[in-house]
């Protein structure tokens, strides 16, 4: 008998974590239906992911036996509502290891999320340390969705303050070369994604932190791209505001998160104005509760909470170390399967390294509607388009890409019917 | 398979070798209209340019880049327009107009539109009806600009933007 | 054989809508259940309204079965979600007589609703007719729940303008006496609720909207405590904008809805910025959509629309005017039988006259706190507290109240249950 | 009945017939502080003034109104501290404060706690926490005011607002 011994600085075999995909599938009641007359290939989960039963249950178990407006009530069913309410707070907490419940901020999405700070920004008195003006500038990349373009713009339009952005080098990158003149003394907040929607590129983040911080400038990570995919700790990541989305890591749409560290939620004035945020209200004038209160004016989406906390908990149970070792095993895959049909250009990273499953790519005279179009036709449900991002289509020179995007639930059975679909595509457009 | 219908043989053809492509001088003495529309969704361009020699469309030229659709829809637009009557040149807009709207539902009418027919499958595809209507728009535009009156007011005028 | 005739002007027997509640009870899951030991009785639902089985469902089946994000995809589940999610908006336009589904923007709740107006006016430039500035006027009311207050306060905050109110009279109508004076060649804005919360006072619409009108203020209405409960016809308001809430109506909790008039949607900036609301963007400055995709920035609640669609059909097949009834009845036989209960005092009108089946009361020398908890021991479920409008509770010299709300699940012997309850209060604390 | 958990006798007691309520001056010589605490979800109010002598605490009179939980939390509490020790003071609103937050898991100690006991069945109610500890963190606040020292870090401090 032979023994073989893995070198060291090799993953070992204990490195692999354990998951199954068939397993994780079934807990997916919509990936049993059809398009088109063919099993449904859902491509498409950077845009929204799917559902697992867990989800689905727990929202329904809510409004069937615990449903209450929450904060408000002493009566049974108000606690228990309150109670999951905040629970569902507390699993989020925990989920990106932040430093207590109380610097989770429920918001309806992550575009709201973003907007959230930027609006207590244009809210707060010259004094602040939050304030804004002429001659300040807020950092941005030319990767950012829109939802972290346009409240900048939108801020600076109302302040005064200065957009600028970093570039992307034609490997899908950062191009940090300038990052010590772009972020400067006057650099107030810089803002971009941890996980690209487009080019599935994970961006760096301990030489901007720490390049923004040594201005006195805050950083906000969009992860929206990034919480559903790799494990995400914000004691770890050392920024001041993460921003992600229920809807795109197994929970439902209608919730969104704003983390921020305590001390600056509590700087920052309210936003929306209403119930639940205030500490007493006069015809006058009103006074405020703290965080997370401050910012979650009006009835807050509590099933959808609950529903994100059973999301939470389904990751959670098998794992994020797993989900991105599966998503870059699909990324692997993908990509050298990708690169077999002829006339297909990858944009973004094209190994397996520093990425996630998510791949953008154009077809070689053939219009990415097309693409879609013909994708669907046979089963396949891929995004085409500029995927909110057109700086970035600007960027590489074409006015739309195709983009398949993986989750837990995806097959390389999955991968395997895309690249078949593509040869199709090339068949009717040959 | 489902997507035959979308993309008919026709659409293909027009899209793969497209008739009349490529916007023209017109001749003098002619009253010229152009406009530019763009589905900002997907980046799909076309530029129609209407020549008017009195009631007649003397030439209907383009030139555009984007989808099979959208392109296709322009090749056809161009045979279907070029050398009519300002008032049939309306009637078979309106008829395609119609047939884009009717989410399938309508029977279109040979004998007005032609190969325009071939776009019965798109009505079915509500993203890509939009594609197919991007040429129709900006000939609707360019044909008041060239001053050619006879244009009715049509549902789906304000569906696709302009710029 | 005598046939008796109603004389004219009293209500004919063709007036009396069918309504059978426990029909309609029998849709409503959560009714079945038990709080402390007794039969649940749901008192609450000003708070938050329960969900019938026909929206739980119809949020299920989404998740299940056309889960996909909206307005981005060629693929055929998204394009299933797209018409949804336009369906509902469609649904929901009807249900208020909306001249056109684009008038109907999805928000997150109420409180988001009259947020946006609040922000649309101070974003708007000088030249617009919503701007504001120093020496401008908004008027409110005095029994304004906090989300029709503190976003008036924030704006005016932002830009300089005055607050004014109506007063509220001891009966507890809307003092009308000032109208003239209050709203003058200075107002920009009257925001007033169609239904008080607590109250439940029905307020009038035509003389103040005549009155903000002649001198070009524009009309706000929180209907949100309105369109669960009685037939709103936005033509019929005339006013310019109506906030409604989706949890109150029996749709699910994460979307609330503003409904606007589409020339004035069409003259406001954008608020939030993000995915979904632009033209086109570049790193520079961006374009915006036209109504209402301007005003609904990132991933919208999608299954929130589906489950508030369902919840519009629901409500349409049971007849608004046949809730409406329902509710006056209740409202009759309630008042009626609190005013056996010694020293109760009740808040607002006293007839079931102007007003709906929401009612607040005090009970002599016992704190709304100790009330609602003997309650909850029984399984009754009302809410204590000022109710989010704390200056009504000023304007009556209380710091609390006792309410106890109804929807068209309730039932007389619900009432019951609160009479024979507020005896067991007296006992304890007698 | 459930509600007998919450609305034991000796609380109803209290609530009916306060024990020492009203503000009283101070003897002079001694070092006086003063907490008013609301809790701004139902209006309760409770104001607390200790009076120390020296480590003692003289005095602790107390005015509020609210609802019976809170009014009854301040007659106990005027129970239980008046006369103390600061130590003993603080140890048993440690005490206190800590079988507020068991949500009814805390077995309570009645040796330290006295009537306070009566309470136990209040911290199943989390809504009602609030109020049986509103008059112990005025309390808090009133006996740093006084300079009493022997204040230890709680959990529930930061809970309720003071104003
Ligand atoms: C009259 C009134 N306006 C506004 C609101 C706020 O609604 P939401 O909390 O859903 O934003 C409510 C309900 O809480 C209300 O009763
Ligand atoms: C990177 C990134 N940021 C922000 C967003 C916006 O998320 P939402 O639409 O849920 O607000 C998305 C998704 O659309 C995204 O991919």
């Amino acid at each position: 008998m032979t023994t073989i011994t893995i070198p060291e600085g090799m993953p070992q075999y204990g490195d692999v974590p354990r998951f199954d995909v068939e397993k994780v599938r079934a807990d997916f009641p919509i990936l049993g239906r059809e398009v088109n007359g063919h099993p449904m290939v859902y491509l498409d989960s950077g845009n929204t992911s799917q559902k697992p039963r867990q989800v689905i249950d727990a929202m329904r178990e809510h409004f069937e036996h615990h449903n209450a407006n929450v904060a408000r009530s002493v009566h049974q069913v108000g606690t228990e509502a309150t109670e999951a309410y905040e629970g569902a707070r507390a699993k989020v907490a925990r989920f990106v290891n932040a430093a207590s419940p109380e610097e989770i901020v429920f918001v309806k999405n992550a575009t709201e999320a973003i907007n959230l700070v930027a609006y207590a920004i244009s809210n707060s008195p010259a004094a602040s340390r939050l304030a804004l003006g002429p001659g300040d500038e807020i950092v941005i990349s030319e990767m950012e969705h829109h939802s972290n373009i346009v409240p900048w713009q939108l801020l600076c339009e109302r302040t005064g303050a200065t957009l600028r952005w970093f570039k992307v080098t034609d490997a899908g990158r950062l191009d940090l070369e300038d990052l010590d003149e772009l972020v400067n003394e006057r650099t107030k907040l810089v803002s971009y994604a941890l996980v690209s929607n487009v080019l599935g590129t994970v961006n760096p983040t301990s030489a901007i932190t720490a390049r923004a911080h040594e201005v006195g400038a805050l950083v906000l990570l969009d992860a929206s791209q990034g919480v559903p995919h790799i494990p995400v700790d914000v004691a770890d990541l050392g920024a001041d505001f993460l921003a992600f989305t229920g809807h795109k890591m197994c929970g439902p749409t209608g919730i969104g998160v704003l983390w921020g560290r305590y001390e600056l939620l509590e700087q920052m004035p309210p936003v929306l104005g209403g119930g639940s945020m205030i500490e007493t209200v006069t015809m006058e004038r009103s006074t405020f509760a703290a965080p997370p209160a401050r910012f979650e004016a009006g009835t807050p989406p509590i099933a959808e909470a609950v529903g994100l906390g059973a999301a939470v908990d389904y990751l959670t149970g098998i794992g994020m170390e797993a989900i991105r070792w599966h998503e870059k095993e699909l990324a692997a895959y993908a990509l050298d399967a990708l690169g077999t049909v002829p006339g297909l250009r990858i944009f973004g990273p094209t190994t397996p390294v520093g990425r996630g499953g998510t791949i953008s790519f154009g077809l070689d005279g053939v219009h990415p509607h097309d693409v879609g179009q013909i994708l669907d036709s046979v089963g396949v449900e891929v995004r085409v388009g500029h995927h909110c991002a057109r700086p970035l289509c600007v960027r590489y020179g074409v006015p739309a890409m195709t983009r398949a995007s993986f989750y837990l639930y995806t097959t390389t059975d999955e991968v395997d019917a895309l690249v078949r679909g593509l040869e199709q595509v090339r068949k009717v457009f040959g | 398979m489902e997507f035959e219908q979308l993309y008919q043989e026709i659409i293909l053809d027009h899209y793969k070798h497209p008739h009349g492509r490529g916007l023209r001088e017109p001749v003098t003495g002619s009253s010229v209209g152009e406009a530019h529309h763009v589905n900002p969704t997907c980046g799909d361009e076309v530029t129609i340019r209407v020549a008017a020699d009195g009631d007649v469309l003397a030439d209907v030229s383009y030139d555009g880049m984007g989808c099979s659709i959208s392109q296709a829809s322009a090749s056809v637009l161009h045979e279907l327009l070029r050398g009519q009557h300002a008032g049939q040149a309306f009637k078979i807009m309106d008829g395609f107009v119609e047939l884009m709207g009717g989410r399938g539902q309508v029977t279109p009418d040979e004998e007005l539109l032609g190969d325009g027919i071939a776009f019965a499958g798109v009505a079915r595809y509500p993203a890509r009806v939009k594609c197919a209507l991007l040429p129709w728009m900006a000939f609707k535009d360019a044909a008041v600009r060239a001053g050619v009156a006879g244009s009715s007011p049509s549902a789906a005028a304000s569906e696709v933007q302009g710029s």
